[in-house]
């Protein structure tokens, strides 16, 4: 990293080190003689964790001040911190390694390193852990580089490089079905980004020249200079189908209906850490990279398709809810919800009030600890019961008392329980939403009823209902078996997310304050400009 | 004296032959034929090309088109025979083991 | 209960807690108003410390026996709360230097954000809406629910020690119980502390969760999985327009703290004038979720249903405390629609509302507690009915103050808050009381089974359809338990509004002022008016109904002969809330609770309210409404108790004394003589009322003939159209990749007529661009 | 008049050092196996001088894998010498010019038919004891004798061959005469034809070689004629003069645009363009797997050189569109989509992989196009030019590196189903891996080098064509309606990229999930397995950091040289 030290630029170091160590735990055994690999091999899931616990360490050392001693309410928008000094990559091209962090992103990489540990403590015992757990590392490493860049074509690289190591936790640690939905995840979501990737294209030739980058081309990736830069596309209909091809590919991440039917089946097939990772932090990148580049980039088209934003937004939160309703498996179910989650996000944006914005921020981040948890529960009734199918089984309260507890907490955080994390973003968005939308607010907060009543169904079907107090009704597929309840390191994964819930359920204002100050920043920085040039009113 | 444009008409004469035998015939060496006829079409034009601007290089490719054409013939009837001698035919359209 | 020590002993425990508020006091010197936080704060300590030690010590003796798996910690942290709460109330009534009307502890800004706004075509940044904080507000309604609900936990809370630790069902599942029951205790205690109405509705949320999972207790019932499921949609939809109703409340006044909205409600963010239709959506909104908490009509299909729960559930959430939430939340109307303060004029509407919506609830839920049979289920509805009249009551101190009678307003939104009170500790009673009766009934008949399992080999029979909620086994259980029976009378007393006991000086209160609404202010009025008069009748009957099937008459079943007095975990409960049902209603009136309870500026507690409140139940200056209460008395006296008794009166069987507070009621019943209803009781009426009037039929069928219809269809349509299209394209694929492979034949010669004719198009297309 | 011969001096054999090693090697590969004890008496004399050639072999010599060791020697060493005098440029005769252009085409085309010739270790194993047969042997024992001996020949036949077409490429990318042109092609093509058929033993083999003989030739054919046409409309083939009579001609002289046209007909052949590639997939499929991936990635680079020439060079209007702008545009989008649409349920790797190479020709010819749109100015022609010959390069990698990998199942004689394919990873992970890195490069997924050359190339036909819409467009619609059709090859190109995708992770599927048929090791081939993961490797240094950066450097100035010939 040229002359500066590495320890000024944690960023870097993050994102780059769990690729390096997941690399190296999976070329090594092969390359080593056989003794010294086997010792590696046996040892590859303990380094792993190790690593992944390190760098959660350092982001919440970031967090709290002591290392860079940063003030993370006080980042206007557009300003970013931590940021290192660019190192070129491909400067014929204008490609630079450039990082940087802000209110926006922060939240992510933290969220990002700690689901990490607890994803492979939730699935301690994976088959082929020495090559899972590297995995999970180079699926860190991927994540992070996605929220920590600020070059465009080196955010599209790690954009891409998410579904790699993801299509492979599929293929390798999957379902029944794992082919079908790996090869529909990275095709379906592959095609969308490509769309984007057209849109970054055309913002990238629109780009001013910069001494020393892009000696070929003439261009550069850099998007802070590319915020910077005025009105970076003059033409108004290109700027519009530029946003239109990045929208096709952060809605298809998010995912948003019509774009959505790869989650459902991404998600039953994955492996528990691997749902828990898309759900958890892949599905936020779209929104990420909706708020990071169509919103700062292009606020006046923004602001012209906000009745698109609210249509995508309403459809998603309210077919999904009903399509949710309708879903047997357990694990289709929690997918669903999350479309139906993500639905809220667009509509927070849509509100153009800074307080939705923050809403649809923290609803990234709650969303972010509480759908791991249900993909953990889900998992882990998988792995006990052989069976996701809801109502196969009766009273699983009896056998398994922490599964359902954690069960019961987790579904309940996901329907909007005061106190528990979602319920801070659901109230938010919905406050900016009156204030904008008016009575239009009926149909998203009606939809809460129908939220409740999935949930409370499958809690009647799955945890209770058994009819003799010392017995379950148990599934088919355990063949008379009695289940057993959650292993230690499962319960460990999932009261940590329980904890961070109803920590930030209670104290929301952790992560709340920055994000409001990012969303003020934004709004007031460069949406109210636009919605004045294009005489914006509800 | 004839005039270039003769040639290159009998040049076009032979060519559309050529082509329309090479795709109407289905023994191979027929169509070798074909694109003898067609090359020789060819050397017809570079002949009238020469002669009509006096240029001495339409000579020097008609030369060189002729020895591509032999050595074309050559490696082709090598190529016929080992096909021959697997599946007994030098038809284009029996030799099919290979498609979709 | 297996140990003979003295159970006193176990108390020892929750010492350290009883002695935290004098401490605080004495020792650090602490205001009142500043320890309230810990009425919330220390149970939320406690409740996980119980659900997870009792996870771990699962099945440990001392655990289960010293502690009563987790119990003693529950009665500890609600004892707690119990003495702060009373070190508060007490300040208050002396009119300690710290106490203004109302006091505000420590705001405290839990989300702060910015909001845009249009003023002409500019947008900029609002100075109105800031954030949203969360703190304690203290004022007279505050203490009163404070006081009702820590001490109904409280006591609750104890006699749950002895009706479920004796439950061999429960056994090893109680902590579960005590650590939902104190973080119910947490919502609760919540709502009634928090300084706004984001905060109000958290906790709200937070006690239908723990209602929730404690009707839900017995989970592995059907039937209380489907109660616990139903009980938290039904409210979830009150819920959820009450949320939409904050919204539009913020949206009016940029803040949804009582401090900022009750110092001048008729104006909003920015100095605007408050417009009424707007209020009045905001409240209606918020009305519906006070609808659904409540259980009034149209929502009130739960709370029945609720009765799956444990007894003392039933006693603590469905009775005395969290279905007053509805309530709390309208009397917090109140400055809302107060033109004699800063109130918004043009709300007569939604009083109007509010008012029918109890008058129908009242007659309704009474008249399908005429023929319910479990005992827990009359409760039910009497609770549901009683409710309903508050919300009358209210409806007409709503009407009162926003026309400008704030006198009358006062008075009858006190008289409603003090039937709260009343209904609180006498419901409570009643339950407490019911429960007792299920739990011995219960008992014996697990005797009567072991005694008979002696002569039949029948195993594995289990309770089979045996339900020890029916009253229709009971009968004649008077003499075998005095102190329940005479609790029972006396709580059914101060439900039907017997002159001088509890609930009586409440209730006249509020028919009287309906009635004066009625006929001098708004003639709309006069449904609720009436149907209130005839739900007092009502009462009447059906509480007489209820005591005489359980403790009147022979006994219906063997089953009696086997029943033996509670224990004194349940027993001592019952005597406390029995004097407080008696006495403390009379000493309340006495007090003059009911002006001081409306009046949040009342501040001196003065002999001349007491006249007035006694003077007013039965002497009103307007005759009208003097023959009005003289009518209530005669109907809810006379008229109900003596139908119920021709129907269900009777003597105990011979040689069998009740004690004398109870004996003289069966004796009086008996004299009615009995009257067969048997054709009565098969009309359609009776039917249809059995049916609980087909509401819950009509949501069921709705719900089957929509909402499961189209989730399943949203099911296919995402299915076979949304991903189907996707699947179209790749099936589409690879047919064409079939089809386009099918070219390549294979022969050389369609290999050369192809490259003809790709050469003979770019010959045509080159041709077309240069001509 | 200058010729090659009389011009010769040090500086003019430094500029065409790597052609003359390989002829040099040719050369060595004839003379070198028939080395022996022979003497010749000196005529008169009795002294017998060794005359080296003929007589019994010496022992040295007799080895079997001398001719792979000379060819790759010769390869790499022509790929070395090409590397160091990268930068020289000047013209060699009249007809050849030395510049970055041709050299960087030197490297492309050594560099692949060295790792070819390393491939071929392992695939064409050499019989370690041949010699003649005796009279005594047994029948048996001659025949195999005979065999032997017939399959060490053979190694000699094959790699000179393999030079000759490198030689045959290596000057065609200097030519700049259009006729020294296509007779250096067809030095590479007849060798190449030669080479598809070479496994005449096999059914397929001779097969495939006809077809492509006959197709190949029937288009040369083709092609010659066009080139006669030219000849006859301008008097001369050189190509600086052709172009300035085309840019000097003011209504299109149908000579000329039928000649053209029937040139393109020739080169589309060549880079496996539709209608003109049916051939293609049979080709590759009879070949030798090194040798479908010469034709992969050589012999396609070599027809895009040919049409660059004569597209951007002889045929580019000074301003506006090209006449053949529809014409490239539309075969691009056809070839695109029929490559991967056939490539979808081909159950044959090296089809897909075939079938996959016609796509990458559509990508390609559809960023020509863009040049050819007469919207870009000279420095985003650079540029686009610079994508498509980046895409050539890094091709050498992931292509070529993915038909190694199939020539180690071929060793076994297996590759030619799917099912061989499968649980590739549990019989050598390393491969497999490497396999799947191919695959994702192919598909253009990041951070490899096949996503940074797609992303060229996309960027280079958004670049013209996404700045026509009209500006004061206010709707995303009415924008869309008024752009350049071109824009709509980079959407062409992304639908067919997600297209793509399904075989292409097909395949990386089947090795890792399908278990496979039989658990032996693959085929013990260091120097091949060390080849298949360097390629693995660059395909991954060249997609992101320093190397890409250099590489994309040494593409764009030699870019610079050709266009400014």
């Amino acid at each position: 990293m040229g002359g500066e030290r590495l320890i000024d630029d944690p960023l870097s170091v993050i994102t780059l080190v769990p690729l390096a160590v997941g690399l190296l735990l999976m070329i090594l055994p092969r390359v080593l003689p056989e003794s010294s690999a086997e010792g590696l091999i046996r040892v590859s899931r303990n380094i792993s964790i190790g690593v992944a616990l390190a760098i959660a360490a350092i982001t919440t050392l970031l967090f709290l001040g002591q290392w860079g001693s940063i003030d993370w309410t006080n980042i206007t928008q557009g300003g970013y911190v931590l940021q290192n000094e660019a190192v070129d990559l491909i400067p014929a091209i204008g490609v630079t390694w450039k990082v940087g962090a802000d209110a926006l992103s922060f939240p992510m990489i933290w969220l990002t390193a700690i689901l990490i540990p607890i994803s492979m403590l939730v699935e301690w015992d994976a088959k082929r852990g020495h090559l899972f757990f590297p995995l999970l590392l180079i699926m860190e490493s991927a994540l992070l580089g996605v929220f920590v860049a600020l070059d465009l074509f080196v955010f599209y690289v790690f954009w891409e490089l998410t579904l790699i190591p993801m299509f492979l936790l599929i293929l390798l640690w999957g379902g029944e079905d794992r082919r079908y939905a790996a090869m529909k995840f990275f095709i379906y979501t592959f095609t969308a980004s490509v769309f984007m990737l057209i849109g970054i294209l055309v913002m990238y030739f629109h780009t001013d020249a910069i001494t020393g980058l892009g000696s070929l081309s003439g261009h550069h990736f850099d998007l802070v200079a590319m915020t910077a830069q005025d009105n970076l596309i003059p033409s108004e209909g290109l700027r519009h189908f530029v946003w239109i091809l990045l929208l096709i590919g952060f809605a298809t991440k998010m995912p948003s209906v019509p774009v959505h039917t790869w989650l459902p089946d991404a998600h039953v097939q994955a492996p528990t850490a691997g749902s828990m990772l898309l759900a958890g932090v892949m599905l936020k990148m779209g929104a990420y990279g909706f708020l990071r580049i169509s919103m700062t980039v292009f606020p006046e088209s923004t602001i012209e398709f906000v009745p698109l934003l609210i249509f995508l937004g309403m459809v998603s939160l309210v077919y999904g809810a009903w399509v949710c309703m309708g879903q047997t498996n357990l694990k289709r179910m929690v997918a669903y919800s999350s479309v139906s989650h993500m639905g809220l996000i667009f509509l927070g944006i849509a509100t153009m009030q800074p307080l939705g914005i923050a809403g649809a921020l923290f609803m990234m981040f709650a969303h972010g600890i509480i759908s791991p948890l249900l993909f953990a529960v889900a998992g882990a009734f998988k792995h006990h019961y052989h069976t996701l199918e809801i109502g196969s089984m009766r009273g699983i309260a009896h056998h398994s008392p922490w599964l359902a507890a954690h069960m019961m907490l987790g579904w309940m955080a996901s329907l909007g329980l005061p106190l528990l994390a979602g319920f801070v973003a659901e109230v938010a968005i919905l406050i900016a939403f009156w204030m904008t939308y008016g009575w239009l607010v009926l149909l998203p907060a009606l939809t809460l009823i129908v939220t409740a009543a999935y949930y409370l169904n499958s809690m009647q079907r799955t945890i209770f209902e058994s009819n003799d107090p010392d017995q379950g009704i148990l599934p088919d597929t355990l063949h008379g078996e009695n289940p057993s309840d959650l292993t230690w390191h499962e319960n460990a994964g999932m009261l940590t997310l329980a904890a961070m819930t109803a920590l930030f359920g209670i104290m929301p204002f952790i992560f709340w304050d920055m994000m409001s100050d990012w969303s003020s920043g934004i709004i007031i920085n460069t949406m109210i400009e636009a919605m004045q040039t294009q005489e914006w009113s509800p | 004296m004839i005039e270039a444009s003769w040639i290159a008409g009998l040049g076009v004469i032979l060519f559309s032959i050529g082509l329309l035998g090479a795709f109407t015939r289905k023994n191979a060496i027929v169509v070798l034929m074909c694109i003898e006829v067609m090359l020789n079409a060819a050397n017809l034009n570079f002949v009238a090309g020469a002669s009509h601007y006096s240029d001495v290089d339409g000579w020097v490719f008609t030369a060189i088109a002729i020895a591509i054409a032999a050595a074309e013939v050559a490696i082709g009837l090598a190529i016929l025979l080992s096909l021959y001698s697997t599946q007994e035919t030098i038809s284009l359209e029996d030799a099919n083991i290979l498609k979709n | 209960m297996s140990d003979t020590k003295n159970e006193w002993e176990l108390l020892v425990p929750i010492i350290p807690f009883l002695l935290v508020a004098p401490s605080l006091k004495f020792l650090a010197g602490w205001e009142s108003v500043e320890a309230a936080f810990l009425i919330v704060v220390v149970p939320l300590l406690i409740f996980p410390a119980i659900l997870v030690l009792g996870q771990l010590y699962n099945g440990n003796e001392t655990w289960k026996n010293r502690y009563k798996e987790g119990g003693i910690f529950a009665l500890g942290s609600l004892a707690l709360s119990l003495s702060i709460a009373i070190w508060i109330l007490y300040d208050y009534i002396v009119g300690s230097a710290h106490f203004e009307a109302h006091s505000v502890v420590d705001p405290f800004s839990w989300l702060t954000f910015d909001v845009i706004e249009q003023t002409g075509a500019q947008w900029e940044v609002s100075t109105g809406f800031t954030d949203i904080g969360v703190g304690v507000w203290i004022d007279s309604v505050t203490l009163m629910l404070l006081f009702v609900a820590t001490f109904l936990c409280f006591l609750i809370c104890w006699f749950s020690l002895g009706y479920m630790n004796t439950d061999k069902i429960n056994e090893d599942s109680n902590h579960r119980f005590y650590g939902e029951f104190v973080l119910f205790a947490i919502g609760m205690f919540g709502m009634v502390l928090a300084d706004n109405f984001l905060w109000l509705f958290i906790f709200w949320e937070i006690m239908g969760l723990c209602s929730y999972l404690l009707i839900g207790f017995y989970y592995w019932k059907d039937s209380a999985a489907y109660a616990a499921k139903k009980a938290f949609l039904t409210t979830r939809v009150g819920d959820v327009f009450l949320m939409v109703g904050l919204l539009i409340l913020y949206d009016i006044y940029g803040s949804l703290d009582f401090a900022v909205i009750f110092d001048d409600p008729s104006t909003g963010v920015g100095g605007m004038m408050v417009e009424s239709s707007e209020l009045f959506w905001a409240l209606l909104m918020l009305f519906i979720g006070a609808v659904g908490k409540s259980a009034q009509f149209p929502l009130h299909v739960w709370l029945p249903d609720a009765m799956e729960g444990p007894t003392p559930v039933s006693a603590l959430i469905h009775a005395a405390t969290m279905v007053n939430a509805g309530l709390y939340l309208v009397v917090r109307m109140v400055p809302f629609v107060d033109i004699h303060v800063n109130g918004v004029a043009g709300l007569e509407n939604f009083a109007l509302i509010v008012a029918w919506i109890g008058g129908i609830t009242a007659f309704m839920a009474a008249a399908i507690a005429f023929v319910q049979n479990d005992i827990k289920k009359v409760l039910a509805y009497s609770t549901m009915s009683q409710l309903a009249y508050i919300f009358t009551g209210l409806g007409a101190g709503l009407l009162f103050l926003n026309i400008g009678e704030h006198h009358a307003g006062y008075f009858v939104i006190g008289a409603s808050m003090f039937h709260l009170f009343n209904h609180a500790m006498a419901k409570g009673m009643l339950f407490m009381a019911s429960g007792s009766v299920i739990h011995e009934v219960h008992h014996a008949h697990d005797h009567v089974r072991e005694l008979s399992d002696k002569y039949s080999t029948n195993e594995g029979d289990d309770h089979g359809d045996f339900d020890p909620q029916d009253m229709r086994i009971m009968g004649g259980l008077a003499a075998r338990m005095p102190v329940t029976a005479t609790a029972m009378m006396l709580g059914s007393m101060s439900i039907i509004g017997i002159p001088l006991i509890g609930g009586f000086w409440s209730k006249e209160g509020i028919i009287a002022e309906t009635w004066a609404a009625c006929l001098h202010e708004e003639p709309l009025m006069f449904v609720p008016a009436l149907l209130v008069l005839a739900t007092a009748g009502m009462t009447g009957f059906y509480m007489t109904r209820m005591w005489l099937m359980t403790f009147a008459g022979p006994p219906k079943s063997e089953i009696v002969g086997h029943v033996h007095e509670a224990t004194p975990w349940i027993k001592e409960p019952l005597i406390i809330l029995s004097v407080i049902t008696a006495l403390g209603g009379f000493a309340l009136a006495l007090f003059g609770a009911v002006e001081y309870l409306g009046d949040p500026e009342y501040d001196h507690l003065s002999f001349h309210g007491i006249l007035y409140t006694l003077e007013h139940a039965f002497l009103p200056e307007d005759t009208n409404l003097r023959l009005v209460g003289w009518t209530t008395i005669l109907i809810a006296m006379v008229i109900g108790p003596v139908m119920a008794s021709r129907i269900h009166g009777g003597r105990l069987i011979d040689g069998v004394e009740a004690s004398p507070l109870v004996s003289w009621l069966v004796d009086l019943s008996s004299r009615f003589g009995s009257q067969d209803v048997s054709e009565l009781a098969d009309s359609q009426l009776a039917e249809a009322l059995q049916r609980r009037l087909y509401f819950d039929d009509l949501y069921e069928i709705t719900l089957a003939k929509t909402a499961i219809p189209l989730a399943g269809l949203s099911a296919w349509f995402d299915k076979n159209v949304i991903d189907g299209v996707i699947k179209q394209i790749e099936s589409n694929s690879a047919s064409g990749s079939v089809q386009v492979r099918r070219i390549t034949t294979g022969s050389a010669r369609d290999y050369i007529l192809m490259a003809a004719v790709g050469m003979l198009s770019i010959f045509a297309l080159l041709w077309g661009v240069s001509a | 008049m200058s010729s090659i011969i009389t011009d010769m001096d040090l500086a003019t054999t430094q500029l065409i050092l790597p052609e003359l090693l390989l002829l040099g090697g040719i050369i060595a590969m004839i003379l070198v196996p028939n080395l022996g004890d022979a003497t010749m008496r000196i005529p008169l004399t009795r002294v017998r001088i060794p005359i080296l050639i003929g007589g019994t072999r010496f022992a040295s010599i007799n080895n079997p894998k001398l001719p792979n060791q000379i060819a790759t020697t010769v390869l790499a060493l022509a790929f070395l010498t090409s590397f160091l005098f990268l930068g020289e440029h000047g013209e060699v005769g009249n007809s050849l010019q030395v510049d970055e252009f041709s050299r960087l085409f030197t490297l492309l085309f050594t560099a692949a038919l060295f790792l070819a010739s390393v491939a071929t270790t392992a695939r064409l194993p050499a019989r370690p004891r041949a010699s003649v047969p005796l009279d005594t042997d047994s029948t048996t024992h001659s025949d195999a004798k005979v065999n032997a001996l017939i399959d060490n020949r053979r190694q000699v036949d094959f790699h000179i061959l393999l030079l000759t077409t490198g030689l045959g490429m290596s000057l065609m990318a200097m030519a700049t005469n259009l006729f020294m042109l296509f007779v250096c092609l067809e030095l590479a093509s007849l060798s190449s034809y030669i080479l598809v058929a070479f496994h005449k033993e096999t059914d397929v083999g001779g097969e495939a070689g006809m077809k492509y003989f006959i197709v190949g030739s029937v288009v040369s054919a083709v092609g010659i004629y066009g080139m006669s046409l030219l000849y006859l409309w301008n008097g001369s083939l050189d190509m600086a003069n052709l172009a300035a009579s085309w840019k000097g001609m003011e209504v299109i002289d149908p000579f000329a645009a039928i000649g053209v046209g029937l040139m393109l007909v020739a080169f589309g052949f060549k880079v496996g363009a539709a209608p003109f590639h049916l051939a293609v997939p049979d080709a590759y499929a009879g070949a030798s797997s090194p040798i479908a991936g010469v034709l992969a990635t050589a012999s396609k680079a070599m027809g895009f050189v040919a049409l660059m020439r004569l597209l951007l060079v002889v045929t580019m209007p000074s301003a506006g569109q090209a006449s053949w702008l529809l014409v490239l545009a539309l075969v691009a989008v056809v070839t695109m989509t029929w490559g991967n649409l056939a490539a979808l349920t081909s159950d044959n790797p090296k089809r897909v992989l075939a079938y996959s190479s016609v796509a990458h020709a559509g990508y390609m010819l559809a960023a020509l196009a863009a040049i050819g749109s007469g919207l870009a100015d000279s420095d985003t022609s650079a540029l686009i030019a610079t994508a498509v010959v980046f895409h050539l390069c890094v091709l050498v990698l992931f292509k070529m590196g993915a038909f190694l990998v199939l020539s180690m199942l071929e060793a076994e004689g297996r590759g030619h189903r799917m099912e061989d394919l499968h649980g590739l990873a549990r019989r050598d992970p390393v491969i497999a891996t490497s396999m799947f890195v191919f695959m994702l490069s192919l598909a253009g997924v990041p951070p490899l080098s096949g996503f940074l050359s797609k992303l060229l190339m996309i960027n280079g036909i958004v670049n013209v064509s996404a700045g026509t819409g009209s500006a004061s467009a206010a709707t995303a619609l009415s924008w869309a309606q008024g752009v350049d059709p071109v824009f709509w090859l980079a959407i062409a190109i992304v639908l067919n990229s997600a297209l793509s995708l399904f075989y292409y992770l097909r395949i990386g599927l089947v090795m890792f999930f399908e278990s496979p048929d039989t658990e032996n090791p693959l085929v013990h081939s260091p120097s091949l397995k060390m080849a298949i993961i360097a390629c693995a490797v660059l395909t991954l240094l060249f997609g992101i950091g320093p190397l890409s950066d250099s590489l994309l450097d040494m593409v764009g100035s030699a870019v610079d040289s050709f266009m400014r010939s």
